[in-house]
């Protein structure tokens, strides 16, 4: 009982470490957007005032719906964190950082959050959401042929199990041994993080920031704390998937680091696809790539 | 006490129910209850019928597999009977007979026998959908059910031609060491099972039947006798032929086709009871996927689950729709806010189905995918454990689409919708949630249980 | 002289043949009784196949429910529809 | 011979549920099916030269039968085809009662 009251401490303790490390670095990355767009740019740690901020207003309520949706989405995403592994040896529930607790976990904070836009009764809010849905059907099936072919060629779906395998050299970093599969994933990682091009469901302006329109004070200070992490998830997803993991700490920030600010400076020059164009963008060429590099890993054996 | 006694009794009761018009409901009720609890005192060892031994007489298998589906299977359909009988009465004996069926498809070790109660569950089941007050569809279902049947029938003999035995375990040896030879009539069937299972080319007569359901026929064709179709596929997959080769891949395009499309045309219904069939012909497919690839204990789980999770979302749907008088999500927008009670318990299910955690949906999914990467699982296709977990994962993300698109519909503020359930229905809907949610809990009683049906060779369980 | 068992064989093709068209003419009639006896004839003479291959049972069982009460039920329908003969 | 004769019938039945768009025509067509594969059933079981498989007084000490067991199941089949007969028969009577046709091109709808 003690052990599982442990683990389930250290895995708070991950979230927190998540939710402090991606706000900080979103800070660190709005600066560098700003110099690169001859601004100076907020301080670093504006997004932590902004939460703050927020969670100290009074918010109003649309309902039960709205309210619990919210806190649904918040509570999925921290459970999701806890079994993020931050370094080969650090992982607050042993044997249960899989991919598919992840794909499973990650979709239960996502549900909350539809559940809580559609509470509202915002027709933009329905609208943001419809095309939330519609642009992860997009990414997320080139994404799984991916790394289905990672776990194919490990022979395991843990994340820890997958990183030791880069690590240890059966392997090359993924991302050179999967050439394709890392450009595929790369498209479908800013797919999931809402970044240009492919940020359609928000479009400020067009639909009004679309799920979140209908928020504000504590909720949506909820809100951004879940986005964090969600992003937090996901880019430690992908360094453990395709870089190797990290032995240290350091490492990881490092990784962690280069990650967030390349798919940054990448998305800040690019402009917005619309709803249909992501679809058809993410079915033409990151599956067929997908699908290719899954053929040449697995059938011909060709890996770097 | 004996296994026949699960066939035997419910027929007698259908043949008393017909002389005594007045107690049938009661004795309905009884029987089923009597078919539910009996198997948890049955004993495990195989019943011989008509004083031949096992080769040559029809025996009856009862083992951990046997007894597991029963108890599904027999509890569903009482929750069934229970929920309806009031408004049915006029079905009773009908009723009766297809628990006999029922229980006998899935205790009978006799492939020719396996026919027959296919027949007579068939045309229970046929006689069933006549209360959709749609003649023409059930014609089809009946049509489509008797092709399916011979064609079956016809494999079968030609089987019994090649190998002179209708026993399943005889059968088992034979198909072993005669791989090849067998691939045509098990492809004959293949089709006419899965006519019943709702698989893709061969499943026209789902639309016109469950598409037009009522509280009971969509309860029990799509819960109670896909479930048990689903494992009578299971019995025939896991046990007498263990497929390999090019006729493992036929099927598995095939199964990967059925549920690609079947989530496909739910993601692009509007109509609620659309959504949930076209949903049920998809996880038709991945459950049969599973037993044809060889996680036949997951498999079996996953088909227990789905048949929950389709008795709560079709018997609500049913409901809804009756009173509303269409199934058009927008007509039917903001139904559980004067019904949260409902409401919450069919977002319970739909979750489970999703494989969302806290939900027995996700034990069981989450199982069979690690089951695909587990080292010691050589998959009898090429390619096979790599590309079945992206087809269920996508299909999962196409379920996650449409099921929350549905629900937020159903969640909608500020609706005048209202629908009154019976304390009964209600009561049921809630248990059946709730259990989906503690076997979600306890995964590793799950785990331990599956285990058990696992021998230590790693083989499922036949004999 | 044809013995036995050549006699047989001449009597299998012959009713192969028949059946075959019968079961045609059965498919493709444009009058609903007139198919209905067809089938009918075409039962009957499967029945004299079951008896050449020796399951006299089965030919009495044939003869009685397949070839009479199938044909009867098929005919009280026809005749509830009242739409006997036409299409 | 008459194993041929069984699977055109087969042949056959299942051409007619695919081209024929009339109730009693798909029944018949239905039926022409298993009257075809009840011949198989028994051809199967059948070689030339067998004998009934029914002991009287005049059978010999070793009988040359044919297998039995075929003309067992077709029993069983014979009376179910004629029980989804009799409930096709009746859904026929129900779809006239309702559409006042058994054309299924003339009751618009599928």
């Amino acid at each position: 009982m003690i052990e599982i009251l442990m683990n389930i401490g250290f895995g708070l303790g991950v979230a927190t470490f998540g939710f402090v490390l991606q706000t900080a670095m979103g800070g660190i990355n709005r600066k560098i957007a700003a110099r690169l767009q001859k601004r100076r740019g907020p301080k670093w740690y504006q997004e932590f005032i902004d939460i703050f901020k927020l969670l100290s207003k009074r918010a109003t309520s649309h309902g039960w719906i709205f309210d619990f949706g919210v806190i649904m989405a918040l509570g999925g995403i921290i459970g999701t964190a806890m079994f993020m592994p931050i370094t080969s040896s650090i992982v607050a529930f042993e044997g249960y950082d899989n991919f598919f607790i992840f794909v499973y976990l990650i979709a239960v904070g996502m549900l909350g959050m539809a559940m809580s836009a559609s509470g509202s009764g915002n027709p933009l809010a329905s609208i943001g959401v419809m095309r939330a849905l519609t642009t992860m059907l997009a990414y997320e099936v080139p994404f799984m042929v991916v790394v289905m072919t990672i776990i194919k060629l490990t022979g395991t779906s843990s994340l820890t199990g997958i990183a030791v395998a880069q690590q240890t050299g059966d392997f090359n970093w993924f991302m050179i041994a999967l050439p394709l599969g890392f450009i595929v994933a790369v498209m479908s990682l800013m797919g999931m993080l809402g970044k240009k091009p492919f940020e359609t469901y928000i479009a400020p302006a067009e639909i009004a920031s679309g799920p979140m329109v209908e928020y504000g004070g504590k909720q949506l200070g909820m809100l951004f704390i879940m986005h964090e992490i969600t992003i937090f998830i996901e880019v430690s997803l992908f360094v453990h998937l395709f870089l190797g993991g990290a032995e240290t700490i350091i490492m990881f920030l490092i990784k962690y680091f280069i990650v967030y600010a390349v798919l940054n400076l990448v998305s800040n020059v690019l402009g917005r696809f619309k709803i249909d164009q992501v679809v058809t963008f993410f079915f033409k060429w990151p599956l067929f790539f997908a699908v290719v590099q899954a053929m040449i890993a697995i059938h011909l054996g060709w890996v770097i | 006490m004996s296994a026949i006694l699960l066939i035997a009794v419910p027929l007698l009761a259908a043949f008393i129910s017909i002389l005594v018009k007045k107690v049938s409901p009661y004795l309905l009720l009884l029987v089923s209850l009597f078919a539910l609890v009996y198997p948890f005192f049955m004993d495990m060892s195989d019943v011989i019928i008509g004083g031949f031994d096992s080769p040559i007489g029809i025996n009856l298998v009862v083992n951990k597999f046997a007894l597991t589906s029963l108890i599904a299977v027999n509890g569903l359909f009482f929750l069934v009977v229970a929920v309806n009988i009031a408004q049915y009465k006029k079905l009773s004996s009908i009723l009766l007979v297809a628990l006999a069926g029922l229980n006998g498809l899935l205790l009978t070790g006799d492939l020719f026998n396996l026919f027959v109660f296919i027949e007579i569950s068939g045309i229970a089941a046929y006689l069933i959908t006549t209360t959709n007050k749609k003649p023409l569809q059930t014609f089809n279902y009946l049509v489509a059910g008797t092709v399916g049947s011979s064609l079956y029938l016809l494999g079968l003999i030609i089987l019994y031609n090649m190998s002179g035995t209708l026993n399943m375990a005889d059968m088992a040896t034979f198909v072993e060491g005669n791989g090849m030879y067998t691939l045509f009539p098990f492809l004959l069937m293949f089709i006419g099972l899965g006519v019943e299972a709702k698989l893709l080319p061969f499943n026209s007569w789902v639309k016109g039947i469950l598409g037009h359901s009522n509280n009971l026929s969509g309860a029990m064709i799509a819960s109670v006798y896909a479930t048990a179709i689903a494992l009578v596929f299971g019995k025939l997959l896991a046990g007498v032929f263990q497929i390999e080769g090019t006729l493992a891949l036929i099927i598995a395009l095939v199964l990967g086709i059925t549920i690609l499309a079947g989530e496909a045309m739910a993601y692009a219904s509007t109509k609620a009871r659309e959504i949930l069939l076209y949903s049920s012909i998809a996880q038709a497919g991945i459950v049969i996927l599973l037993f044809t690839v060889g996680l036949g204990a997951w498999a079996t789980f996953f088909a227990i689950a789905n048949g929950v999770s389709k008795f709560i979302l079709f018997g609500v749907v049913n409901r809804l729709t009756e009173e509303v008088g269409s199934d058009e999500m927008d007509q039917l927008k903001g139904s559980f806010v004067n019904n949260k009670l409902i409401g919450v318990s069919f977002t319970v299910a739909a979750l489970s189905i999703l494989g969302l955690p806290l939900f027995f949906g996700f034990v069981v999914k989450m199982n069979s995918l690690i089951g695909f990467f587990e080292p010691d699982f050589v998959s009898n296709l090429p390619g096979g454990n790599f590309i079945f977990p992206i087809i269920i994962l996508v299909a999962s993300v196409i379920e996650g689409v449409y099921f929350v698109k549905l629900l937020t519909k159903l969640w909608y503020k500020d609706s005048d919708v209202k629908v009154n359930f019976t304390p009964l229905f209600k009561y049921v809907v809630v248990v059946l949630a709730v259990a989906l949610i503690v076997f979600g809990l306890f995964q590793g009683e799950v785990e331990e249980l599956v285990a058990s049906l696992i021998n230590p060779g790693g083989v499922f369980i036949w004999n | 002289m044809l013995d036995n068992i050549e006699v047989l064989q001449v009597l299998e093709i012959v009713i192969a043949v028949f059946m075959v068209v019968l079961a045609f003419l059965a498919i493709n009639s444009k009058s609903l009784i007139k198919a209905v006896m067809f089938l009918s004839a075409l039962s009957m003479l499967s029945v004299i196949g079951f008896v050449v291959m020796q399951a006299p049972d089965v030919a009495v069982t044939e003869a009685v429910i397949g070839s009479g009460l199938v044909t009867s039920l098929f005919v009280f329908t026809l005749l509830a529809t009242k739409k006997v003969g036409v299409k | 011979m008459l194993q041929f004769a069984a699977i055109i019938l087969l042949m056959l039945g299942l051409y007619g549920l695919l081209t024929q768009r009339n109730v009693i025509k798909i029944i018949i067509s239905l039926n022409i099916l298993e009257i075809g594969l009840n011949l198989f059933i028994i051809s199967v079981g059948y070689f030339e030269g067998g004998l009934a498989p029914i002991f009287t007084s005049e059978t010999p000490a070793n009988p040359n039968f044919v297998d039995p067991l075929p003309q067992a199941l077709v029993l069983t089949a014979i009376v179910i085809g004629v029980g989804t007969t009799a409930l096709g028969l009746a859904l026929a009577r129900k779809i006239y009662q309702k559409y006042g046709t058994l054309n299924l091109d003339e009751m618009g709808e599928n």
